[in-house]
């Protein structure tokens, strides 16, 4: 699926479309939230950027520890813990590997989401990214047992996650900031899910 | 966005800079990020630490000082701080006894607190205790929410546990008379302008210039409803009514703070207190103490908070004892 | 006119019973009218009596109390109390030792203040003595002008003779030594954004999105000129800059106060003292104290005052003397 | 010239007017002054108002005395002071008159100009009110010793004094707010020169 090589490449799409899209996921956390998440996320990723140098001579798992621990130090919010403990928590699973396949990147979205549960005590159906992360995991997972095809079973995750993002739109958030909003959270899509999947389309595009 | 400031990305900087080289004389800023200590490290005491996001000046570095807080850590503008730096502040101010964190309910506040709670168990072996205040009444505490937010009240929590900690009572005694001012500390807000952070140049939310928000939370969150602005009086009115429904304050005596969200001249803020004090006084609740002016801002909303705090002996003690810090003097 | 407030004709009344009413332990009210007086009157020693129009908030009320002012006498929104009203606060504070007035350099707080030392003279043998503050440097001291106007630098004065005063000195050094702060202090304001009198309904001046005016009163006047926002920096070293051309500061150590005007926040004016004391410390102008926060506001208006006040032995010990007041707190 | 009865009249009349020109007093002092000038007049002679019940049976000099402190005590600013100076010395050069004539009224003028000028240390050409009063009461003065004709002398004050509003307009003003702006005060009437000749006008009218 991906060596160093096409990891780093990913996480330079991942960095690029978050800075095109910062504007747009503050649009949506201004509604919902406090409009900082693509503010937040974009400090992250452009501070992952300047140790992207330091990436070639690592492996996977170390890579993804580094942004893990660059995030965690960098994006602060609800989501600088979150998506922090999902990238390290990738990295320790990966830990010196230089290649990895479809088994582990399913693997990996598995203790992304199991850390994020933990960290954020949250579950599935509370307006958070994990209505994205989870869907998207599950459906990936049954489409590439199912036929093996790891193109397919990408597609397939896209488009769970974007559902789960529309999925996002017709809940009461009972979780994060916008859980303040009770009833008025509802026809608004949740920031978090909208930018997991746009990870998810860097991976779906380039793995 | 009309602000007086150099560069988007260098207002917290250049904020907690401009504020330690204010207050030389209280306090100093670490090396490794915005973390704010007291300038001469006090010894052989539990240790408080707070912070937030920045633009809620003087929260929480002007509150760093004799009486009150150790550190106090800012994140980005209206952002958690991140766990490493608050790392930092509990590494530079643990003097042995132990730590006390003071956070605010947010997730992103008690996520980033947690982390660096236990990085600081983990890796120093340093006792770590927690409070999260969570005294905006505006919004509700049931098992579907997050919980009430943390604002105003944040500050009697400073004051308080700062207090006693600094009278060398024990990481346990701190947290419990923390936990006590939490416990009866309520607060409610509401604003007629918004304010618009630096990073996203457009105002967080919109209001009609005959309209205000009553119940917004310190990053302009909407709590109560949008409705056509009201005389102070009649607003003082509605959200004391909110205050006083959640808990009982009847026959007790409370400690009032009329906060200024940010641009709120103070005319109009002893305006509102003026009905303040009076509906409190025909409902026999004694006022022992009231502070008006800029305890908890969000940059330049315009609006106010009442906090109200239902006091004990201990409390009261706790609330005159000697404080000297950049935003809050208490002469002995 | 979006404000919180109940009616344009009770804006100062309630201002006034609202700030009586959060600090009893400090001041109290006359009953002729709004003038605050110290909650316990302090005898033996010179009275100190300041005032001018209301929004100037906490300016000057909030400077009542011990080691600053025992009267402050409040008029309409930015216009001088009438004479009547000064002369119940003078015979309220009077003690036998002579009553001093502060009075900013405006045409009609001079006037007002003057017929009031006249009647208390006349009817009562008062001996009242006055100094006129002129601290504004954005306006040409000149045969031609009614001279600089009074700002922010008017809380040093308070500040400082207050505690002469506060430690028995003699009318004669209490006026001299508020004389000598006089001399040796300076400030200059600029605004982004107007501030409206609640009587008259609209903004006294106009400014565009991208424009600001330097050199601005207290009252909204204009100063030096308009033009387009600059960077924080920029403004401060505009500044500083007639400030210091003003008098000689060089090698002397001086007070610093970064005054908001009304709605700016808290962040802003850090940001700006971030620039004040590195320009101050490339000149070799020593800091000895900064204060940074609201003390002569103009209602609602955004922008910022520097003052600058060069020191010497006599001015910084009185400084540091305990002062205890509703805005302003110095722990000994 | 005038009784107890038609110095009420005149007095109704400047409270009236005063209420009517508020506005537009305070836009003049909003140019080149604080934008008060009409609001502090308008409170004065409101205060005023509440008095007028007690002047039926009070002399002329009494009269204006009262008003003059009611003035003082009420307007604030600079022109509370000044104001109320002219009207007390007038009331002193009045005192236990029930009658006054042209006279009374020309030397009435003259003292209130000097307690002014001393009280405000001000002269001529310092654009103040000083610039209504001093050419209106020349005019006065001349016209009604040329010829005794009352209604004639006051309509030249009137003029006068309208000349004298011109006037301020061409001049920096070295007094008062105005003076703080220096060359850029030309090219704006003086609000105290504006509100003078309204009182004045009450007087040529009903006089
Ligand atoms: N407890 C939680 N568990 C999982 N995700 C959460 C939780 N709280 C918030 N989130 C996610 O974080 C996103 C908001 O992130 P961000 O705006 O960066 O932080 P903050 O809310 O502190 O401003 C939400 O859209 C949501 O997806
Ligand atoms: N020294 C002075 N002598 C005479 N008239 C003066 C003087 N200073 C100001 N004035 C008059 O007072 C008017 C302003 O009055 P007002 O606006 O009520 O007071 P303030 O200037 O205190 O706000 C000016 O237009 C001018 O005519
Ligand atoms: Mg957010
Ligand atoms: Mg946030
Ligand atoms: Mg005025
Ligand atoms: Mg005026």
């Amino acid at each position: 699926m991906a060596d160093v090589k096409k990891v780093i490449e990913i996480i330079d799409k991942i960095i690029a479309d978050v800075d095109e899209q910062k504007l747009f996921l503050t649009e949506l956390d201004n509604v919902i939230g406090d409009g900082d998440h693509g503010i937040n996320l974009a400090r992250g990723f452009d501070a992952v950027k300047t140790i992207e140098d330091t990436f070639e001579s690592k492996d996977i798992g170390a890579i993804l520890k580094a942004i893990g621990m660059k995030l965690v130090s960098t994006v602060g919010g609800a989501s600088g813990p979150l998506y922090g403990t999902a990238f390290m928590k990738s990295g320790a699973l990966l830990n010196g590997k230089t290649e990895m396949d479809m088994n582990d990147f399913i693997e990996m979205l598995q203790v992304s989401i199991d850390g994020i549960m933990k960290r954020g005590k949250a579950v599935k159906g509370e307006k958070t990214m994990l209505d994205a992360m989870i869907p998207a995991h599950d459906a990936i997972k049954a489409s590439y047992e199912a036929d093996g095809d790891a193109k397919k079973a990408l597609d397939a995750g896209v488009k769970a996650a974007e559902e789960g993002i529309e999925y996002t739109k017709t809940i009461i958030a009972t979780k994060g900031r916008a859980s303040y909003l009770g009833e008025r959270s509802i026809g608004h899509q949740d920031p978090g899910a909208t930018s997991f999947t746009l990870m998810l389309k860097a991976v779906q595009e380039l793995a | 966005m009309k602000k007086i400031i150099n560069a988007v990305d260098q207002v917290e900087n250049q904020m907690i800079e401009g504020m330690v080289k204010a207050f030389p004389q209280y306090v100093k800023k670490l090396d490794c990020g915005n973390v704010v200590v007291r300038a001469e490290k006090k010894t052989g005491k539990v240790a408080l630490i707070s912070g937030g996001g920045s633009g809620h000046e003087p929260a929480h570095g002007g509150f760093v000082g004799k009486g009150m807080l150790d550190a106090a850590v800012a994140g980005a503008v209206f952002t958690s701080p991140t766990p490493d730096q608050i790392y930092e502040g509990i590494k530079a101010v643990d003097d042995g006894k132990g730590v006390l964190m003071v956070v605010k309910n947010y997730t992103g506040d008690v996520l980033n607190f947690e982390m660096a709670a236990e990085m600081a168990a983990d890796m120093d072996g340093i006792e770590v205790k927690e409070v999260v205040v969570n005294d905006d009444v505006a919004v509700q505490d049931s098992l579907y929410t997050t919980g009430r937010r943390g604002v105003a009240g944040t500050v009697f929590v400073h004051k308080i546990a700062g207090a006693l900690a600094e009278k060398g009572a024990s990481l346990d005694e701190v947290q419990a008379v923390a936990q006590k001012v939490i416990d009866n500390v309520r607060t409610m807000g509401m604003a007629i302008k918004p304010c618009t952070v630096p990073a996203a140049g457009e105002p967080g939310f919109e209001l009609a210039d005959d309209e205000m928000e009553i119940g917004i939370g310190i990053h302009g969150e909407p709590g109560v409803e949008k409705k056509p602005l009201e005389t102070a009086d009649e607003i003082v009115d509605t959200l004391l009514e909110k205050i006083l429904a959640d808990i009982d304050y009847s026959g007790s005596e409370v400690a009032v703070m009329i906060n200024g969200c940010g641009s709120t001249p103070l005319m109009e803020l002893f305006i509102v207190n003026n009905r303040v004090a009076d509906v409190l006084a025909e409902k026999g609740i004694k006022v022992y103490k009231t502070m008006v002016g800029e305890y908890m801002t969000s940059l330049e909303m315009e609006g106010f908070s009442i906090t109200l705090l239902r006091l004990d002996d201990q409390m009261k003690e706790l609330l005159d004892e000697e404080a000297d810090t950049p935003a809050l003097t208490v002469a002995k």
